[in-house]
């Protein structure tokens, strides 16, 4: 193989033709309240992490909906569990309940 | 002698303004360019945000039309405008002094070959929400484009919010018959997987909200944001379609079975011509211009001219039938004012309520 | 208002290819760019269009400007008739005259290309000139360009070029006075002090990177780090 | 796929091209690694078809590259355009055809802008005379010379040796079409078919017995970029966009691909190269690339001009498998030969491209 000094990049384009949805499908059997989502972001202004680390409840859906679960994790690792997204959040979802649902299905350990 | 009220356009505003008016006594008549009445609505299928059949809605609309002269696949050739009122002269050669005239010449729906990325008229699965209440309407088998669609699109915004299409503004009913019709396309294909590609979900009125929840909860659509920016066709004649996910800020692409495109509310051509024979004034987006929007939505820049329903701009069917309402309550105070010796036959027969 | 936008608002490319942006994407979702660099034009109209002064310094000075191809499909696309490929290249304008342009790396660039663009125009009248295209620096202009390189004269004649001939023809030797003619146009209407400002820029930058001139220049033509890119 | 739709979208994109008396201005990537193709159209022109086609050699590059490189300031790239227009006027012409498809697309917008805002054009006005003492001009009609091209391909039809048929198997050759994105996405009115379908290469193809491949990245960007091929730091973009042009037309196995942009036809077929040598892929037949040609060297090989003097052997994708199925005869022996038959050498092959 012939080294030309560069080479083909790594794509970010999100493909929906990836998603799991099977495994979705048991997180929503868990959760269903994961489908209500809006993408409004309240969630993620008020997080306590999110001050810190990158944490986002609303972008952790997306990503799982996007066929990225490990980045769904990521946006998830810093999370305390404090709860105030479940407060705020003004379609009533669960949060926490859904975060450890996701951790449960998705998560490696 | 009783007054003359000439109504252009059969859609529902017309309908109802009709019978409103024919129940207070005064003459009414009532012409449609096409063969039938009803308008948009007589080839819709069901009605967000309940999902009540828009023929049975239609047949509300037309059991009240005793008494009021209707002539279809009539159209106004020219108007002449008198002292108080005006001469109209119909394609099928009647003429007509009218008192006072109704415009409720409606809408046309965007001509969706003309977001050319979209491939529609190209490509053999991208169908517009009017095709999919066709489909709806006559079965399963009506319309080959739609072939038991496992992975289904729908585009809202197409023909509105677009410059480049020649409409800035919004078709304001897209967003919930797009919702509408992806329940109903979950309900025909359980198992397919629905997306709405949206830009602002503009679920403004009574039960829409509902409807956009039990679309999330119950029938599992995905709903994107970002606009639909191409569509092609692979090889074995599915779509591809992309666009941006704006929450993710990433492009994406997916493959689709069938994509609908939700064409939104353009200026009805018909409506424009009887425009350009009244001279009545419109604004920049093609839509009729009112007298004042808040106060006097019915009144043209013309006297004795009235307005009801999409012809001044995207409606919902309720407001479009309390319009025609609101425009029975204006010309009724208008021929009373213009014509005070006139007497009107006013009903007598108490509605049984 | 602050004064960077105002500054922008000055090119006729902004003028023409900002109306406000609705966020929806349509660039992203078909930009050349946008899938192999982290890399969204959405995002850098809406903020030019927040006029957020401090914001804008930072794209000013920031890699994302640089990612662009200018390919203008984005322009096809917008709902709104903006031109977000312009609006780039209004920000890398205003970025090259600040002297912003050097503290990134994609920015730096502009060192070289400025250098060799111009040097080829200014020296022969063209863009590219095959003469300065050479095998060593593109090798993946082939092993055919690896032989053409050595023969161009006869594959020139052979394919009925004019390399550096007189007269017409592909490839001519342009007369000395068209080619005074362009260093005049390039004097008077601020390519000359473009390529002054760029180089001084560069320098500063250089000796602040505690390099020599020649070895910057090779290590932006080289030189991308992984950040740019989707992990 | 429902070709009269597009058929309707190509009738709203017509474009008047005048049929004779044109001013030539050449293009920098074309002249220098494809100045056969430019010779071509020369050829088809004037000697073919007897059109007035006129070049100076006082024309140079219109600084398009330079001013999409941000290089050079919008006003230089102007004034050099000012410039080009200007001997134009002097040499008599109205009709202005230009060889290279990101002048097509600066020329466009340069005019457009002055369009908008009179106040540059004047101030442009004042640099041409300024410096170089010449009298602004634009041109009444500004066609690329693709836009000639199509306008004359039932003309060259009707000269045709060849035909883009198989002449093993009778069946048309699948064309995939690859259009400069500078040619209509800025202004889609001013290419021939639109900015979505365009039709200038298309009606070439079709005129000339092909079929053309509609594949779901053809609208997609070669992905030169400017300087994000002339920047070897950058070059990984230009390759990833070109990839992913070969990965989705792949499955369509197209006989070969037209060009109308200089650029395109270069990276396209470099990139083939570089894919083929750095991962093993290849994408045309038993280890060969998909041939790309410029729409000078398809409407030569329709015509019967020899394919080394078409520059064929300047491609690092071998055109044989694309010359065998339109049976055109050619000495492989003569391929890499100078002029009159001088030696100069052959280059290295490659290690998995054909």
């Amino acid at each position: 193989m012939v080294d030309f000094g560069f080479g083909l990049v790594p794509s970010s384009r999100i493909n929906l033709d990836l998603f799991d949805r099977e495994k979705f499908e048991a997180l929503a059997a868990l959760e269903p309240d994961v489908r209500k989502c809006m993408a409004c972001g309240s969630c993620a202004a008020v997080c306590t992490a999110g001050k810190f680390v990158r944490t986002s409840v609303r972008d952790a859906i997306e990503e799982l909906f996007n066929a990225h679960p490990d980045k769904a994790l990521d946006l998830l690792k810093s999370c305390q569990l404090c709860g105030k997204c479940t407060m705020v959040c003004p379609r009533g979802i669960n949060t926490r309940h859904l975060i450890l649902s996701i951790a449960k299905i998705y998560g490696t350990k | 002698m009783k007054n003359n009220i000439l109504i252009i356009g059969g859609g529902p505003a017309g309908l109802e303004a009709a019978s409103g008016l024919q129940r207070l006594g005064y003459n009414v008549i009532l012409i449609e360019r096409s063969s039938m009445l009803g308008g948009h609505l007589a080839s819709w299928d069901r009605l967000f945000p309940d999902g009540v059949s828009a023929r049975g809605t239609l047949k509300g609309l037309l059991a009240q039309m005793d008494g009021v002269k209707c002539f279809t696949d009539t159209e106004v050739r020219s108007i002449n405008r008198l002292e108080k009122s005006y001469n109209v002269i119909l394609s099928n050669g009647i003429t007509v002094l009218a008192d006072a005239v109704l415009v409720a010449s409606g809408f046309d729906l965007f001509k969706a070959e003309k977001k050319e990325e979209y491939g529609y008229g190209i490509y053999d699965h991208v169908v517009t929400n009017a095709d999919l209440e066709a489909w709806f309407n006559a079965g399963p088998d009506s319309d080959t484009r739609i072939d038991k669609p496992k992975r289904i699109g729908f585009v809202h915004c197409v023909g509105s919010r677009d410059e480049k299409s020649g409409c800035r503004s919004c078709s304001k009913v897209c967003c919930a018959t797009a919702v509408k019709q992806a329940c109903e396309m979950k309900q025909a294909f359980p198992d397919a997987q629905v997306y709405c590609f949206y830009m602002d979900l503009r679920m403004f009125g009574r039960h829409y909200e509902d409807l956009y929840l039990s679309a999330q909860k119950d029938y599992s659509v995905r709903f994107i944001r970002g606009r639909v920016a191409e569509v092609s066709e692979n090889v074995d004649g599915s779509l591809l379609v992309k666009a941006e996910d704006t929450v993710a800020g990433k492009p994406l692409k997916v493959t689709l079975d069938l994509l609908v495109l939700m064409a939104g509310m353009r200026p009805s051509a018909a409506g424009k011509r009887v425009g350009k024979l009244l001279e009545m004034p419109m604004e920049e987006d093609g839509f009729f211009a009112v007298r004042d929007g808040i106060l006097a939505g019915q009144r043209s820049g013309l006297p004795g001219v009235f307005l009801a329903g999409a012809a001044t701009g995207p409606k919902t069917l309720p407001e479009t039938v309390a319009e025609a309402r609101a425009a029975v309550v204006e010309i009724d105070r208008y021929l009373s004012d213009i014509f005070p010796n006139v007497k009107n036959y006013k009903t007598l027969v108490r509605e049984r309520w | 208002m602050g004064r960077l936008y105002d500054l922008l608002m000055k090119d006729y490319r902004l003028k023409e290819g900002l109306n406000a942006c609705i966020n929806c994407g349509t660039c992203t979702a078909i930009c050349p760019a946008a899938e192999f660099y982290r890399y969204d034009p959405r995002k850098i109209v809406d903020i030019v269009q927040s006029k957020d002064e401090e914001e804008i310094e930072k794209l000013l000075k920031s890699e994302t400007i640089w990612y662009c191809g200018e390919c203008m499909s984005c322009v096809t696309r917008c709902p709104r008739k903006n031109a977000p490929g312009l609006i780039v290249m209004a920000l890398r304008n205003l970025s090259i005259e600040l002297g912003y342009f050097v503290e990134s790396e994609k920015g730096r660039q502009q060192c070289i290309l400025t250098k060799d663009l111009c040097a080829n125009i200014l020296d022969y009248g063209y863009c590219v000139y095959p003469r300065r295209f050479d095998y060593a620096g593109h090798p993946e202009a082939g092993r055919v360009w690896e032989w053409e390189e050595k023969h161009l004269d006869d594959v020139f004649e052979r394919l009925g070029g004019n390399l550096d001939g007189g007269g017409p023809g592909a490839m001519r030797r342009i007369p000395q006075e068209d080619l005074d003619e362009l260093k005049r146009i390039f004097d008077e209407t601020g390519a000359t002090e473009r390529m002054e400002k760029v180089r001084a820029a560069g320098l500063r930058k250089a000796a602040e990177m505690g390099l020599t001139e020649e070895e910057f220049m090779q290590k932006i033509y080289t030189d991308s780090d992984p950040k740019h890119l989707n992990r | 796929m429902i070709y009269e739709g597009k058929q309707k979208i190509w009738s709203d994109y017509q474009k008047d091209i005048p049929d004779d008396h044109y001013f030539y201005v050449r293009s920098c990537i074309r002249q220098s690694f494809f100045p056969a193709s430019e010779a071509a159209f020369l050829k088809i022109t004037r000697q073919e078809l007897g059109k007035d086609i006129f070049e100076t050699e006082h024309h140079t590059t219109c600084g398009g590259i330079a001013y999409h490189s941000d290089t050079i300031p919008q006003e230089t790239a102007m004034t050099i355009i000012a410039r080009q227009f200007a001997l134009m006027a002097k040499y008599g012409y109205e009709n202005y055809v230009c060889s290279c498809i990101t002048s097509f697309g600066l020329y466009c917008e340069t005019m457009e802008t002055w369009r908008e805002f009179p106040e540059l054009e004047a101030k442009v006005r004042e640099n041409l005379w300024k410096t170089c003492k010449l009298e602004f001009a634009k041109p009444k009609v500004l066609v690329h010379a693709s836009d000639l091209i199509y306008k004359y391909r039932n003309l060259i039809a009707a000269q045709a040796k060849h035909k883009l048929v198989n002449v093993h198997t009778g069946r048309p050759l699948r064309a995939v079409e690859h259009i400069g994105c500078h040619y209509s996405k800025m202004f889609p009115s001013k290419g021939v078919g639109g900015a979505e379908y365009p039709y200038v290469l298309v009606g070439m193809i079709e005129a000339w017995g092909g079929e053309i491949i509609d594949y779901p990245e053809r609208r997609h960007c070669c992905g030169f970029g400017f300087r994000q091929y002339l920047v070897k730091g950058n070059r990984g973009y230009s390759l990833s966009n070109t990839h992913k042009k070969f990965e989705s037309m792949e499955p369509y196995q197209p006989d070969l691909i037209i060009t109308n942009c200089p650029g395109c036809p270069y990276f396209l077929d470099r990139w083939q190269y570089v894919i083929a040598e750095s991962t093993g892929k290849t994408y045309g037949e038993n280890g060969h690339g998909i041939p790309v040609l410029t729409y000078e060297e398809v409407a030569g090989l329709v015509l019967g001009y020899d394919p080394w003097d078409l520059g064929l052997q300047t491609h690092q994708v071998g055109p044989e498998p694309l010359l065998d199925k339109m049976g055109i005869e050619y000495d492989p022996a003569r391929k890499f030969l100078g002029k009159d038959g001088k030696d100069i050498g052959r280059p290295e092959s490659c290690m998995y491209l054909k």
